[in-house]
């Protein structure tokens, strides 16, 4: 595990919570939000892994079980995130979010 | 660990679940009579309600109690790492939790018995609430995101149940998205603590104080934390979504969002930063200081939460000032409400964290009144518009009276419990002395500011004249083709009651308010020198 | 004794003039009984108080506590000045049952004057300065309101108002001289002093001139102020443009309030204070300078008025001159005897005006003439009048005024600063005798009305006629009783006073025979110009004709004043107004404005887009780490490290 | 010994409630509890030493207390703690007069009377706690409870402009509150106070250092000072009292004003020595430019009710003066003048109301001659104005007499400008006077009759008290004195 640094492996995990999260911002449609979302949740996961390994006080839950619980997680999530989006397709015909902007101000 | 002795502290969250199977089981049997399914969840939210009350030492309750005393408000072993503890705040939670269940529950078997999505709504109800029940008694920072996610995978179907409004559908959708976005911002946050400290228990972190390794993990992480959490606390600017969702949202579940689900975010922020707001020292003399520096914790903390408390009910408070919508007018309240309460972790101190349960508590009973009785008056044809409402509380006695008290209550109008809670609350900030006076002051002003479009709402439904009745008579069922009439003029006897219990305790607690802050404010104290 | 107060007081609240008739004439029993009585036992002094207002002693405060009281006091002054006020009372009451049958507002007027009586006995009885200062402006309101008593006419409302208004000027220095005055005697004196005693006056041999410090400058302004209060009520210099005006109530109140009695109380306030406050050497110079020089200078005035009501209020004006002067140059009762002449002469020369009013329905003398054709009583009562007023033996003016001269002569001596004082008013004595028979030729002799539109002339009613004849018979015999030894002990029942020698058996006889000369001069010159019907009319481009512009104009003192109260402060208060509007209240306006604004604005970054609110959740990450990262070290380093 | 005060406390909750229901028998409710409140207001007078004869025993605290513990945990104990001294008893006394003279005055009121009259009572009630609260919450309870129903009463019943009046009022009145409210906490929590109690309070505050003393008092002082309303934080008070309905300006000049001096000398000047004392310049300077201010505005306004108000200003600035003396005859004056002012400005703006009912307008301008056809009204306008420019044998007098010599004693010649300006009020009284009451007759009068019975019996009976407590001011002053005042006689 030395082979990665922290400040190494803090830059990958940044990068891909970085992608994720500007995929948020950017993307219009609905489907690719959702993949942006696992993106980033992906990160959140590597980091617990890579945390796992390090040298500090360990008690509690193993960063390894956090990982595969959030794997599961993020399992769930989509599928009440796709429920969602198939309900608003079939009434607006579109899973574009921009295009869902009845309620403002 | 026997079984019994591990599923007793658990009997409130196993009525609730043993409720929920049976409403979903019923549902697939086709059995969805509302007065049934609603029934149920009623009757396992109070038998919930009853159980924690008496965990919480109420002594007529005493047979219910399955939490002995002895293992309320202990400290764990040294090293040890336990996901969850029983804390009479926690207990205290819970029971503002199931309370707020109860109301939404209670008021909302009167909706047309027929409806078909009811079972699910009571299923998910109850779900969340289980997810609820969990936040409280969680000591793991992982185990609680993961409870609070409980309750917004519920939240988000409960928006959409309904599956045929393109509102509510528009609702969910942001709230997902948005929800989304602030889970995965809190578990990036716990994982980079779980860097720092080696470990998510929170009796550990708080016990490590500002010895860590690499401080600005700990900052950074926190500062995902505070981000992802205010989503559930609707703190400005993560609030946006709250007042599109509770628009969209079919009314009892705005009511449930607004009044239940929101106070887990509270509860969570109480939980995680009692930590770093206690914190004494610098931290960062060494390691990833970011400028090579170091940091005051507790302090930084503290004014952080503090700004973002004064920014919260400013921004709240302003922007309902001229909303012409009653929901969201009532969402930007909420808002604003939110920033008073955050004001207790702000100070931390165990008056300060009592003040806004306290606060809480008060807010549960208002603000899900306020929206109850926006499902009551959708109910009976009122439209959206502030200015629908002109002398409803004329013609609708027990609506103007209930829903005059809520707004009273919520402008911390005297003699109600909002008034209590707010003073308290800034009695606290006073008491805690320093700049967190200029906190009291904020809030303070602030409430003189929320006066205004309060005073409106009541200037609306009082003085204005009601407009001329369009087609249907008042009183009566809008739309010949619609459901038929619920007793009461359309209000129905469960909302009618719900709305009742709630203003007659914002009246009870508002002359009385010893009855509930004296238990508050133990647990308060417990909860400051033991821990979560 | 307090029963003739009591009395009257009850007599406000009866309708009807023949009840306050009555009433009054009650009080006239009483109040001559009670001098009577104080004339027959010189030296004995009568005092019956109570506690108003009581605060107990406290340390650091008053040590003796602190108490207003409210009492009567029964001693030759009181007394002679209760004279005066009943006897003038009951007989202006008893013309006003016939001057003012045919005006509505009758309950009004009776309730009015005898409110102004009790009011009028109450400070004449007062035996404390904060009484004296109650009932002083108690009679100032009831001149309101009787000045104002044909409130339907402008002039009479704004009269009214300006009649207060001035004399309100006097009483705030009057008030601020009873608070220096109380800044000395707060804790000295009798009885613990003022605080505790309630200001009361004490008889005695002055109570308070020997204490350590009297004579200091704080005693001087107080005496001035006391001086301004006088020359409030009194129609003093500069404070004398009231009374003229005043003219326009129904002349019986000018007989009995702007003649005999209220205006007469400064001069009383003055006797008084000098009885019992002391005045020093300085105050007495002003109050000298002050009374002298009125006396010339309203006289002057009196000379030039076409109004028959307007000359008698100069001369009034003049006559409380002579008053002033007496007190300031030390003769206290010596004013006093020339205010009880004074009361009855110009009573009588007032309700003898009125009668003429009455009768033709004007006050311009120009239009008059003739008169005494038909009101041969009335003719006869104002030619009395006039003869007193001129100073003409024996009527009763003469004694009097010639006391005052005396008294002030034989003090010239070691008062030379009295000197221009004393010749001011020594010339005024020529200008009286002028002015008065001026407008008595003007009126009464002559063919006819030189205005040929008003209507026949006619007597008054008995309940007139026998005021006139009453007054008339006082006016010739009231300056005698100073020959009654009952009447010399009221005179001289304060003689163990300091400042009030027995002058008047020392008058010179010399100084009596030049002023009497004057007097006599002034009647004939009169006479030559306006008598038997004459106009002297002074050409246009007589060198005296600016002169004459100026007192017609009254020196010009009413339009400066009108100046200063109306344009001046009305301007500044409406620049106030305007501040306060746009201003301060403006600030208030433009925080609301803010707050809309904001609101407006703020609302619209709820887009409904959901990815903006995404953004915003970016967007606050971001804030946190910079409070985190960056006010947390700051925060340290303003910690110090804790 | 009844429980006096929350017997009264009780009538007047029960009277509300009762006229809210009573539908268009309302105002017989509302006279009722006026009588019921009246009568036992005198009774809780009668008991006090000092009333109605010379009593020179001097109570050393307050009378009538009750205590009972209300909020009591680790670190906060609030008790309904309520009971009355000298001071509070001549407030008390006040607003049961002014209540009935109210009640009465608006016997026509027609436009929802159960409404209104509620609100009346509403008003009083709140006015009465606040003068009998000896607890920070309590207080600041019953202080807060005054502005609802006042706000309600401008905005329903008031003039046409009476929206942004009301709100103006609240927003003004509010923000004041808040600050009182940090402050008043700041005094329990900075001193260690052991309870919100004010005898806890009043032991505790010594602790304080006086620069803390000095903030505290300061934040105090303009929460209060709002009230009062003093320059320059008045410009709310024209504003309302000219949209107000009578009985709601009646109320507010009499009552709400007073809320203000008397939180002053109870809670501040009382209670934090050495903050008044650092704080009297900046009293001083607030005071004369109130004084002055009042006095000139008054002059520049042509409606009758901005006048009143403006005037108020005035007077309210001589009692911030004699209160700022800090001596016991400034502070008798103060509370002397608070009495008196109440009573005639209560008649005054009756007055202005009547004015308004019968001519349809206020403006002095376009007023005249009204004697001749309303006699009895323009009495009551005669009598309230002398009085209030401070008529001898009227009520003023002895209040007005006594602050100028306690100015005189505490400040010397700086007596000179309340006393000038003693000459401008009689000039802008005696100006309206003379344009309005006197002079040709100008205005249409919408009802040619004279001021309704009920109008001119409720002015009557404050003409008749404004001539009772002139006379025999001693009625007063005895009770007032028996306070336990620190550096007042007795303690």
């Amino acid at each position: 595990m030395t082979d990665l640094s922290l400040p190494g492996f803090l830059a990958l995990s940044a990068a891909l919570f970085g992608i994720g999260v500007f995929g948020i911002l950017t993307r219009r449609n609905f489907i690719l939000l959702l993949i942006s979302i696992e993106i980033a949740m992906n990160a959140v996961i590597l980091n617990f892994v890579y945390f796992a390994a390090f040298p500090a006080g360990t008690s509690g839950l193993s960063g390894q079980s956090i990982a595969v619980v959030l794997v599961g997680f993020a399992a769930t999530e989509v599928a009440v995130g796709l429920a969602i989006v198939l309900a608003l397709n079939r009434l607006k015909g579109t899973i574009n979010v921009a295009r869902a902007t009845e309620l403002k101000e | 660990m026997s079984v019994s002795s591990f599923a007793g502290p658990f009997v409130p969250e196993l009525v609730l679940l043993a409720g929920t199977l049976l409403i979903f089981l019923l549902d697939v049997l086709k059995v969805r009579r509302i007065e049934l399914t609603g029934g149920i969840a009623v009757a396992a939210t109070l038998a919930a309600l009853g159980v924690v009350v008496a965990d919480l030492g109420f002594a007529p309750l005493a047979f219910l109690a399955t939490v002995p005393a002895s293992q309320i408000d202990v400290a764990p072993a040294a090293g040890a790492a336990p996901l969850f503890a029983f804390t009479s705040f926690g207990l205290v939670f819970q029971a503002i939790f199931l309370l707020a269940t109860f109301f939404v529950a209670l008021a909302s078997v009167s909706r047309p018995s027929d409806e078909r999505g009811a079972p699910i709504f009571y299923g998910l109800l109850l779900l969340a609430t289980i997810g609820m029940l969990l936040v409280a008694i969680a000591s793991d920072l992982i185990f609680l995101l993961l409870a609070i996610e409980v309750v917004s995978i519920a939240s988000y179907l409960l928006v959409a149940y309904t599956r045929k409004d393109v509102r509510g559908l528009e609702a969910a959708m942001k709230f997902f998205v948005i929800g989304a976005l602030s889970t995965v911002l809190s578990f990036f946050g716990a994982s980079l603590l779980f860097g720092a400290y080696g470990t998510t228990n929170l009796y550990l972190i708080r016990a490590a104080g500002t010895a860590v390794g690499y401080p600005v993990l700990v900052l950074l992480g926190y500062g995902f934390l505070i981000a992802g959490l205010a989503f559930k606390v609707t703190l400005v600017p993560f609030h946006a979504w709250a007042v599109d969702v509770y628009d969209g949202a079919p009314d009892d579940v705005s009511a449930f969002l607004a009044g239940g689900t929101k106070k887990i975010g509270v509860f969570a922020f109480f939980l995680v930063f009692l930590g770093p707001v206690l914190a004494v020292g610098a931290v960062g003399s060494s390691g990833y200081g970011l400028f090579g520096g170091s940091v005051a914790l507790g302090a930084s903390f503290q004014i952080t939460l503090g700004a973002l408390a004064v920014v919260t009910m400013t921004v709240g408070n302003v922007l309902a000032l001229l909303q012409k919508e009653m929901k969201r007018m009532l969402a930007y309240s909420s808002i604003s409400q939110a920033g008073y309460m955050l004001i207790g972790i702000a100070i931390g101190t165990a008056p300060a964290l009592g003040g806004a349960t306290l606060q809480v508590f008060a807010h549960v009973l208002m603000k899900t009144g306020a929206f109850l009785v926006v499902g009551a008056a959708a109910a009976i044809g009122v439209g959206p518009l502030i200015d629908d409402w002109r002398g409803l509380g004329l013609k609708r006695p027990l609506l103007g009276v209930s829903f005059a008290l809520m707004l009273l209550s919520l402008a911390g109008v005297p003699l109600t419990i909002g008034f209590v809670s707010k003073f308290v609350l800034f009695s606290a900030a006073v008491d805690a002395q320093g700049w967190f006076i200029w906190l009291a002051v904020a809030g303070l002003l602030n409430s003189a500011l929320s006066v205004f479009y309060y005073a409106r709402v009541l200037k609306v439904m009082f003085f204005d004249a009601a407009p001329a009745p369009a087609g249907a008579p008042a009183g009566s069922v809008v739309g010949g083709a619609g459901p038929p009439a619920l007793p009461l003029g359309g209000i129905g006897y469960g909302r009618a009651a719900s709305l009742a219990i709630i203003a007659a305790l914002i009246v009870a607690f508002g002359i009385y308010p010893q009855a509930v802050l004296g238990a508050i404010q133990s647990a308060a104290y417990h909860f400051v020198t033991v821990g979560a | 004794m307090i029963v003739g107060f009591a009395g009257t007081r009850l007599g406000r609240l009866e309708w009807g003039g023949w009840v306050a008739v009555a009433f009054s004439a009650a009080a006239m029993v009483l109040g001559v009984l009670i001098a009577v009585g104080e004339a027959m036992s010189p030296g004995t002094y009568t005092n019956v108080q109570f506690t108003w207002l009581h605060l107990a002693p406290a340390p650091g405060a008053f040590p003796n506590g602190f108490s207003l009281v409210m009492g009567t006091l029964v001693d030759p002054l009181s007394s002679l000045m209760l004279v005066v006020v009943t006897v003038v009372g009951f007989l202006v009451m008893l013309y006003s049952i016939g001057y003012m049958h045919h005006d509505h507002g009758l309950p009004r007027y009776y309730a009015e004057l005898s409110l102004f009586l009790a009011s009028m006995t109450g400070l004449v009885l007062a035996n404390n300065l904060l009484e004296f200062f109650l009932f002083w402006e108690l009679v100032g309101v009831c001149s309101y309101f009787l000045i104002g008593f044909y409130y339907e006419k402008p002039s009479a409302a704004s009269a009214a108002k300006e009649a207060f208004l001035v004399t309100r000027v006097g009483d705030v220095l009057f008030l601020l001289g009873i608070f220096l005055y109380f800044s000395v005697y707060a804790t000295a004196g009798p009885n613990g002093g003022w605080a505790a005693n309630g200001f009361v006056f004490v008889h005695g041999a002055s109570p308070f001139l020997p204490l350590p410090g009297a004579n200091t400058p704080t005693l001087t302004i107080a005496g001035l102020l006391i001086l301004g209060g006088a020359a409030g009520k009194s129609a003093q210099f500069p404070l004398h443009v009231w009374l003229p005006d005043a003219m326009e109530g129904p002349t019986t109140v000018s007989a009995l309030i702007h003649a005999a009695t209220m205006v007469a109380a400064g001069v009383y306030l003055l006797a008084v204070a000098s009885v019992f406050l002391g005045f020093t050497p300085t105050d007495q110079l002003a109050i000298v300078a002050v009374g002298g020089f009125t006396a010339f200078f309203a006289a002057t005035m009196a000379v030039v008025h076409p109004d028959i009501k307007r000359v008698i209020a100069y001369s009034t004006i003049s006559q409380l001159g002579y008053m002033v002067l007496a007190i300031g140059a030390g003769f206290a009762m010596v004013g006093l005897y020339h205010l009880f002449t004074h009361a009855f002469f110009k009573a009588l020369l007032f309700l003898a005006a009125g009668s003429v009013i009455h009768a033709v329905g004007t006050q311009d003398l120009f239009k008059m003439g003739g008169l005494k054709k038909h009101m041969r009583l009335t003719a006869a009562a104002f030619a009395i009048g006039g003869l007193a007023l001129a100073g003409i033996p024996p009527f009763a003016g003469f004694w009097s005024k010639d006391d005052i001269l005396g008294s002030v002569y034989s003090v010239l001596g070691t008062h030379p600063d009295y000197w221009p004082f004393f010749l001011l008013a020594f010339a005024a004595v020529f200008l009286t005798a002028y002015y008065i028979f001026r407008a008595w030729f003007l009126a009464f002799s002559g063919d006819g009305p030189r205005d040929p539109s008003l209507p026949t002339p006619h007597e008054g009613p008995w309940v007139m006629q026998v005021p006139l004849v009453v007054l008339s018979a006082m006016a010739v015999v009231a300056g005698l009783f100073v020959f009654f030894p009952g009447f010399q002990n009221l005179l001289l029942g304060g003689a163990g006073l300091p400042g009030i020698p027995p002058t008047f058996t020392t008058t010179d006889l010399a100084l009596s025979a030049v002023s009497v000369g004057l007097g006599a001069g002034g009647i004939g010159l009169a006479w030559s110009l306006w008598g038997n019907g004459r106009v002297f009319v002074l050409s246009e481009t007589s060198a005296i004709q600016p002169v004459r512009r100026l007192l017609l104009n009254r020196y010009y003192f009413k339009v400066g004043y009108d100046w200063i109260g109306l344009r001046a402060v009305y301007t500044i208060s409406r620049a106030a107004d305007f501040f306060d509007r746009f201003v301060i209240d403006g600030a208030v306006r433009g925080l609301e404005r803010i707050f809309a604004a904001g609101s407006n604005r703020l609302r619209s970054i709820q887009t409904g887009l959901v990815s903006d609110y995404a953004a915003y959740v970016v967007g606050g990450l971001l804030a946190l780490f910079v409070m985190l990262l960056i006010v947390g070290p700051y925060l340290l380093a303003r910690l110090g490290g804790s | 010994m009844l429980p006096l005060i929350s017997i009264v406390l009780a009538t007047l909750l029960l009277g509300t409630v009762g006229t809210f229901l009573a539908g268009s028998r309302a105002r017989w409710v509302a006279l009722g509890t006026s009588a019921v409140f009246l009568a036992e207001v005198a009774l809780l007078l009668a008991s006090y030493p000092g009333w109605p004869g010379y009593s020179s025993s001097l109570v050393p605290g307050f009378s009538d207390t009750e205590t009972y513990s209300w909020i009591s945990v680790a670190w906060l104990h609030v008790d309904y703690a309520v009971g009355v001294d000298g001071i509070s008893l001549i407030f008390i006394l006040l607003t049961a007069i002014l209540q009935v003279a109210t009640v009465v005055y608006s016997w026509g009121e027609t436009h929802r009377p159960a409404g209104y009259f509620g609100l009346v009572l509403l008003t009083c009630l709140g006015c009465f706690g606040v003068f009998v609260a000896l607890d920070v919450l309590l207080f600041f309870l019953f202080w807060e409870a005054v502005l609802v129903p006042m706000f309600f009463l401008i905005g329903y019943w008031g003039g046409p402009n009476r929206r942004y009046a009301a709100l103006k009022f609240f927003i003004y009145t509010h923000v004041a509150s808040i600050v009182m409210l940090v402050g008043l906490l700041a005094l329990v929590f900075y001193s260690g106070a052991t309870s919100l109690d004010f005898s806890a309070v009043y032991a505790a505050a010594g602790n304080l250092a006086p620069v803390v003393q000095t903030f505290l008092f300061l934040a105090l002082f303009f929460g209060f000072a709002v009230k009062f309303p003093v320059v320059p934080f008045h410009t709310w008070l024209p504003d309302a009292h000219v949209e107000a309905p009578t009985g709601g300006s009646v109320l507010l000049a009499g009552l709400l004003l007073k809320l203000g001096g008397y939180g002053l000398i109870r809670w501040a000047v009382e209670v934090l020595p050495h903050g008044f004392h650092s704080a009297q310049p900046l009293l001083f300077l607030i005071a004369f430019i109130t004084i002055v201010w009042g006095s000139v505005l008054s002059l520049a306004q042509r409606d009758l009710k901005r006048l009143v108000a403006y005037s108020s200003i005035n007077h309210m600035g001589i009692v911030l003066l004699a209160i700022a003396l800090d001596s016991s005859l400034g502070l008798l004056a103060a509370v002397l003048l608070m009495f008196a002012h109440g009573i005639v400005s209560g008649l005054l703006f009756m007055a202005s109301g009547s004015v308004h009912h019968q001519y349809g307008t206020r403006d002095i301008s376009s007023l005249g001659g009204i004697t001749p056809s309303a006699p009895a009204l323009s009495t009551m306008i005669m009598a309230g104005s002398l009085a209030s420019l401070g008529l001898p044998a009227l009520i003023s007098f002895p209040a007005e007499f006594t602050a100028f010599l306690a100015t005189w004693n505490g400040l010397g010649y700086w007596v000179l400008i309340p006393l000038v300006v003693l000459v401008v009020t009689a000039g802008f009284y005696l100006w309206m006077m003379q344009r309005m009451l006197f002079g040709e007759k100008k205005g249409v009068p919408l009802d040619v009759h004279d001021v309704p019975w009920y109008e001119g019996a409720g002015m009557g009976l404050l003409v008749a008290l404004t001539v009772l407590f002139g006379i025999l001011p001693s009625l007063l002053v005895n009770v007032i004195v028996n306070s336990p005042i620190r550096g007042w006689p007795g303690t």
